[in-house]
């Protein structure tokens, strides 16, 4: 069952452990450039348009800091 | 002679081990020495600061409060840092991180480009040690002149094949100083 | 239309931790709010909260909390449970909070049946001191009181234990399992855990524990990729995963698998 | 006037606390208190309120924190060993501001020592035998009486200071019967209300509780350090409590506690007998310590003989009362008479002491001197047994 | 002169004992003081020494008693909620009269309170926080030196008196870093027989030990503890050291123990430079304290200033002292400044408190009355940490 | 002519103990000091004795002794022990002692594999302050703070704790056995138990306990007889006699029977 | 009148209720009361005792050294009862159990048969309460005249099936009083 | 495996909980008429003879009051 999706990542909060990106079956994620100002370097989407809606990213997140969305109608069976 | 310095900066920046250098540097020369560094409850991030006091006769309190000699090493640390500072400080800074310019105007301040000379010698880890050598020459608290010697009992033989470097970052800190 | 179907729960309150990077509290964090979120408990749910890492974590949920002693957060919870028997009671604990300085307590409370749920978190080593053997640690690895590793032999040091395995010996236990944040997948059967123990606390059956393998990047000395390879090729072996016991009325048969195996655990 | 009913000191804590509204009892045994937590529960289990024995006196002090954190009235008891083990509970309860009541019922010391009474613990309970600055009021029956009232209204001072309350007691007190008038009880919805503690947040709509004693900011918890003592500055303008009894007419005041109190009371009475005037001063509140009535005493140049059932310990407070006073020390000279191990003084000894004081054939007591003048009286709290 | 090696404090403690002889450790993790156990931990095992990691600090003071027991230099340290922990251990290893060392570096109390610097376990340690009358010596090192000196002669004095010796240190001690000569190694075999310990009675033919500190006969019971006070009485006259400096041409004493001791030399030092003459006296024995010393400053009309991290605890030491003197308390006033909560003072706040004690602008200590001036000044000890 | 068969050990002092009639500390005391005898350690030996009924233990026993702190008696054990390596260690406690202010240290030791012997007198409550509720009192079975027996359910007592086979889950242990002195056969099987612990200890295995169904008269409220009959009627059934866990060097098969069918003792 | 007892006798002879009754009764006649036993570890046998005061003022110390009166109970407990017996005391004695005279001469010495009076009633267990009538009636501080009513309050509904062979046991001691 | 056998009962040791009584399998002992000088009712042989040094009821004696002979070439197989 997978979706389209979207995430949304807050540079701030991320703490830059990357353990969202070896979790992304899709390869959406990947590490940033440039560090946030604790001097973290955040995970970013380099691929948003893979996103499957399925969570795994949030769900290895410790720091909450991934919010993911089910684009309606997004469905691709 | 007694100088009191106080060291601030963002953790892993190596404010320990800098403090730990300088105070081995100096009790080699002959100075009693004193090194206190503030412990905290987390285990990474927040801000590393150390009181560190060389003298050449007992040291009373190891807390640093005005401070002749102040090292920032991190824009973090530039207000707390400038707080501790006595009257007519030194504060060093490191200029590739600390962008802002103190408030306080009564202090002398002295920008160490210390990650850009310590990259130049091949490891940023060694910014500190380039703050070392800077901190030695503007206060002439300590001569350094041994500080080959020093360093092959400060470091423990696994690490004695990175003194070469640890050197230059001292002598580039040195020169630093003299010209900045 | 877009719909949040992951989110930042509601009981959580929405601040920049003070854990390391990759540290395995914030994930339990986030399962414990999401299931108090769930069961619309936010109003009457009370986290005790350990002296540990977790000291923080008042700081984190969005419900009244109790701080108490080290290691003596089960003997706290049955007071508080016992007060307010209406209310989720959800008892945080570290591997040295918990089967260390506070071993009588956990035993005790999970023998009388105290009615609240523990969150065991099990990072085999002393988060907050800074990476002391835990009674958890494994065989071998290092810990600044162990620094040629774990040896329980000429040293004394003795063997990781198995809290689930032992406490599944005390009949007052009705719920214990072992989850892992190792991976999505695990993080969703731990919530699964979570969620059944809470709902038989709230149901008022007796003691229920949910331990979670955690990684401590920090005190592993590892990034925080390579810890949660090392809490799959190490701990989990050590530390086996499933429903270690399950006595619940919605549950049908009991399970005690994981016990008769660790009996014999010496021989391992 | 309500009956008059013959009880245990024991069991008069307890009936006294359940009076008080006491929903949550959690202890451990041990000697020569057990009567207590048995009293507790034949009579909490039945009106299904909060009775467990605990694991440990450690557990049972946690047990009192989270229940008290609750909002309970909630209450432990133990012996010294077992309040010793209290000591790490105790000092987060006064951290995190939690009321509750703490007995001890105090047995002979140190280590395993006795079962017999004795009041070695003074200073464990009067300066905070657990980590930081704290205090808590400390209150001391002297009789199954005092059992009673004093403990239904720890259980107020508790409340009203937001502090544990102890109520420090020794063997002869708790196992003693006597005849006692019980206060009403109390209607548990009359309790004041406790917005800071934990539970029904939701309903209440406030802000979330955090019943916690950490802060690892110290300008902080200086602040909250600071804080709480202006609290415990009212305590001592407002809750000291002591009893003087002769005090004007005689030259020598007998100072002592609890059963010493009583001890020292006899001898009083003899000396009355032989026509010499001894005075007693008896504190109630051993924290806050009546200070300043000793400095009022010292100042009129009065002497002191303290009684004690242990080497030395509520003299120092007498001490520091006199230094309050104004005048030197050998103004108002301060001695000692102890029996410690199970040993109870006597009438007899003490009037003995007290005719050595006032002959000046004794020596005023030395802190760190140990310039004690110890009986070596007869041994009636002897527990030899034939055969051995 | 043998070579300065540069430490930290707890490492100090750690070397300083293994030097001394001790062979057997047991502790539990705490900060500030975890770096104790670790380098025991990795200079203990690789010597096939006992380094055991407790599963609490009660099994380790109890590790310690059979270690002790059995002739061991047993050794535990940890940090205030911990030693309260302790509490009824040290009871019990006093009643025993067993030797061993128990450090104590200090943080903020009470309860969980903070990890920073701190000194309010000064009645903890000198009154024993644990039930019963007992005392213990109580050594208080003022830097990394001293931690290494005092730690290796304390398994000398407890030796010598059959009782634990406690290193009261605090964070600031602990996790400093200075110089250190360190005193050679003990030869084991040079250490004192222990004819009272357990084990090879068979070999010896001795009647056999028993270990314990239970006696159920009052009479016994009180002469055991009458004779350890005569020991303690002993104790007071050989063992108590202080230091005492500029005493004599100053009017106005700072008293402080160690880091507080430092700072008041700090101040000391700014005072002379503004020439203001002040003198420092510094307890190294907090039990036996220097009453003797303090009443004889106080008898030359000399006034005091007590430093302390803590809300007040020594200072009432000195007032006892004073109370020796002779002379009344006003003829030589007792003040207090103290910075609590992890809050170190600093020289400046210690020479302004002075400055208004010489100016008449504040008024003594007042036990039980919480008149205290407590600064408010610029806090450096924060771990306040980013976004909280 | 005749011989001695039976009679008096030479390590037990000839003193009349302060033991009630009937009362099993006595018969423990005997298989001890008869081992300590066959073995000829008397004069190698230190008997750690618990606060309990048996802190007389240190008049009987003709060796050396150590008294610690109620339940901390692992602790110290471990203490003498570590000190002593050679030497015969007792550690002897009651089941309020053991099982339960003193659970972390008795579960600590076990797990360190410490190299002494306990032996856990287990009858089922205090008896030295009067007959209090301990860990291992009977469902049902009355005491002074349990006045109306032991009750799981409402008052929230707990379940008897079965301390062997909680054991038995530490990979630290190597021999665990249940004996009881109800009868001549099971005080010698007691004694075979005792015996094999004692050389295990002596060999250097790892920690070895030795649990012993013993009455208390007194505080059971029974005549001696009496208390001897609940025993085998209502304790043994609780408490299952034999080795609960043997992996000693000379008896070859581990067993480790006793476990798998406690761990569904929540149904019993 | 204050009337200090001290009462010995071997464990599970019912000092402990002796001592109980005495004071409940004494409380019912309207006097202070205190009741001290001293408690001990062994839980069967050894020497039971209290000091046990009435009196019609406040009582100052519960511990009774000088007695007016001492109960002995058991040949094992004479000696301890005597060294407690103040001057003049009256020393009344279970003289089934203790064949030893007394060493002091200065005091009272009353024999009562507790035993054998109590076997004719038909139960050694209230030989207790034969003395008790006896120490009413050889001290005169207790009146008894209402004892049947306070047995009521003082016995649990359960024993006061038992009440009547206490009233006829404390009536032969107060007779065996007279007599002695 | 019986021998012929014989007890010493220590009557002031014993305090007559009477379980070697109801342990001797040849009812050699029985409980005195007689309390010993602290009040207890001790064991005595009231069959001695028919003791076979089974030592049962040293097994079970709480306070090893007893001692048990076996009285050579008494064999009785
Ligand atoms: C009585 C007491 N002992 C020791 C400590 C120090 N201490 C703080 S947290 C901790 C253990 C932390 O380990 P764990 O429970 O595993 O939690 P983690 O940090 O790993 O999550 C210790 C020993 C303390 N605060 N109090
Ligand atoms: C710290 C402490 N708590 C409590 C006690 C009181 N106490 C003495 S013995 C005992 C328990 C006795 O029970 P158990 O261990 O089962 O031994 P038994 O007497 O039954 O042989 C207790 C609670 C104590 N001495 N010290
Ligand atoms: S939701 Fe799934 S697919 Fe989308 S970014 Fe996260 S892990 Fe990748
Ligand atoms: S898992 Fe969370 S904290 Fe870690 S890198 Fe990804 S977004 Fe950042
Ligand atoms: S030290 Fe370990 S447990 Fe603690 S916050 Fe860091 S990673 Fe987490
Ligand atoms: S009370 Fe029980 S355990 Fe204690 S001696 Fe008596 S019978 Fe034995
Ligand atoms: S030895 Fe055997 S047969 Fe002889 S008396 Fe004892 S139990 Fe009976
Ligand atoms: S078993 Fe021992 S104590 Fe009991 S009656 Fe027999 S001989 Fe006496
Ligand atoms: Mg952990
Ligand atoms: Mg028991």
């Amino acid at each position: 069952m997978a979706f389209k999706g979207r995430v949304e990542i807050d540079r701030e909060r991320c703490k830059g452990c990357l353990l969202c990106i070896r979790s992304c079956p899709t390869d959406v994620l990947a590490v940033a450039a440039e560090p946030n100002s604790w001097g973290y370097y955040p995970a970013e989407q380099i691929a948003q348009e893979k996103c499957i809606a399925c969570g795994n990213c949030f769900a290895v997140c410790p720091d909450v800091a991934i919010t993911v969305f089910k684009i309606d109608g997004g469905n691709n069976a | 002679m007694t100088e009191k310095t106080f060291m601030a900066g963002f953790g892993g920046q190596g404010i320990i081990s800098m403090g730990q250098a300088w105070i081995y540097a100096a009790m080699k020369e002959g100075l009693e020495v004193t090194f206190f560094p503030f412990y905290g409850a987390e285990k990474r991030g927040g801000v590393a600061r150390a009181s560190v006091i060389v003298s050449d006769h007992e040291i009373a309190s190891p807390l640093v409060t005005k401070a002749h000699s102040v090292v920032v090493m991190s824009s973090d640390s530039l207000a707390i840092g400038e707080a501790v500072a006595g009257p007519k400080a030194l504060l060093l800074v490191n200029s590739d991180l600390v962008k802002a310019s103190p408030a306080r105007s009564d202090i002398r301040v002295l920008r160490i480009p210390c990650n850009s000379l310590a990259e130049k010698i091949g490891d940023v880890k060694i910014a500190n040690m380039v703050m070392m050598g800077a901190l030695a020459e503007a206060t002439g608290a300590l001569k350094l002149d041994t500080i080959a010697k020093v360093f092959e009992s400060f470091f423990p033989p696994s690490k004695h094949s990175f003194i070469p470097k640890n050197l230059q970052a001292v002598e580039a800190g040195r020169r630093a100083a003299r010209e900045a | 239309m877009e719909t949040a179907t992951y989110k930042h729960p509601a009981s959580l309150v929405p601040l920049q931790t003070k854990y390391c990077p990759g540290c395995g509290h914030g994930v339990i964090h986030r399962l414990i709010t999401e299931i108090i979120d769930e069961l619309g408990l936010q109003g009457s749910s009370i986290v005790l909260n350990p002296v540990g890492c977790s000291i923080w974590a008042d700081l984190y949920f969005g419900t009244d909390s109790v701080q108490p002693a080290h290691g003596r957060t089960p003997a706290a919870a049955t007071g508080v449970k016992r007060v307010l028997k209406d209310h989720l009671v959800v008892c945080y604990q570290g591997d040295g909070d918990l089967a260390a300085i506070g071993t009588a307590e956990i035993i005790h409370a999970a023998n009388r049946g105290e009615k609240f749920t523990t969150i065991f978190v099990n990072n085999a080593i002393y988060g907050m001191t800074g990476g002391q053997m835990a009674p958890t640690t494994l065989i071998g690895q290092k810990a600044t009181t162990a620094p040629e590793g774990r040896d329980p032999g000429e040293a004394g040091m003795g063997y990781p234990i198995r809290v689930c395995e032992m406490l599944a010996t005390l009949e007052g236990t009705r719920y214990l399992a072992r989850g892992s944040v190792d991976s999505p997948a695990n993080v969703r059967k731990t919530k699964q855990y979570i969620k059944k123990a809470f709902e038989a606390q709230m149901r008022g059956e007796g003691f229920t524990l949910v331990e979670i393998l955690s990684p401590c990047p920090t005190n592993w000395s590892m990034k925080p990729n390579e810890a949660v390879d090392w809490m799959v090729e190490a701990m989990v072996p050590v530390f086996p995963l499933g429903e270690i016991k399950n006595l619940l009325a919605t549950d049908g048969v009991a399970k005690a698998g994981g016990v008769a195996g660790t009996a014999a655990g010496g021989k391992k | 006037m309500p009956e008059k009913v013959l009880m245990k000191g024991n069991e008069a804590i307890a009936e006294g606390a359940l009076r008080a509204g006491c929903t949550a009892y959690f202890g451990y045994p041990i000697t020569p208190q057990s009567e207590l937590p048995a009293y507790m529960a034949k009579h909490m289990l039945p009106r299904h309120l909060t009775f467990v024995q605990a694991e440990s006196e450690v557990a049972a002090i946690n047990m009192v924190y989270g229940a008290a954190a609750a909002g309970a009235r909630a209450m432990t008891s133990s012996s010294s060993p077992g309040v010793s083990l209290k000591q790490e509970g105790i000092s987060y309860l006064c951290g995190a501001d939690l009321p509750c009541v703490i007995v001890n019922v105090q047995r002979s010391g140190p280590g395993l020592g006795g079962i017999s009474p004795a009041q070695g613990d003074y200073f464990q309970a009067t300066r905070g035998g657990g980590h930081g600055d704290y205090y808590h009021i400390v209150l001391a029956p002297k009789d199954v009486q005092e059992c009673a009232d004093l403990t239904f209204e720890a259980f107020d001072l508790a409340d009203k200071w937001r502090m544990p309350v102890m109520i420090l007691a020794d063997g002869l007190i708790g196992q003693m019967m006597e005849g006692v008038v019980l206060p009403p009880a109390r209607d548990l919805a009359s309790l004041p209300a406790k917005p800071w503690a934990v539970g029904h947040q939701g309903k209440s709509g406030r802000p979330f509780n955090h019943v916690s004693s950490i802060n690892l900011v110290p300008d902080e918890l200086e602040k909250s350090v600071n804080d709480r003592f202006e609290r415990y500055k009212a305590i001592a303008e407002s809750e000291v409590r002591s009893v003087s009894t002769n005090c004007d007419k005689a030259d020598l005041i007998l100072v002592g506690y609890g059963t010493s109190s009583r001890v020292a009371g006899g001898a009083m009475a003899l000396a009355k007998a032989e026509g010499i005037e001894l005075g007693l001063f008896r504190p109630t509140t051993l924290w806050p310590f009546p200070y300043a009535e000793i400095a009022e005493f010292a100042a009129k140049g009065k002497k002191f003989l303290c009684v004690e059932m242990s080497m030395g310990q509520m003299v120092e407070d007498v001490l520091l009362g006199v230094g309050m006073s104004g005048v030197s020390g050998d103004a108002a000279p301060v001695h000692f008479f102890g029996r410690l191990g199970g040993n109870i003084p006597n009438e007899d000894e003490v009037l003995a002491a007290a005719k050595d004081v006032l002959a000046g054939r004794s020596k005023p007591h030395r802190i760190g001197f140990a310039d004690r003048s110890l009986g070596s009286g007869r041994n009636l709290g002897s527990n030899r047994s034939r055969g051995q």
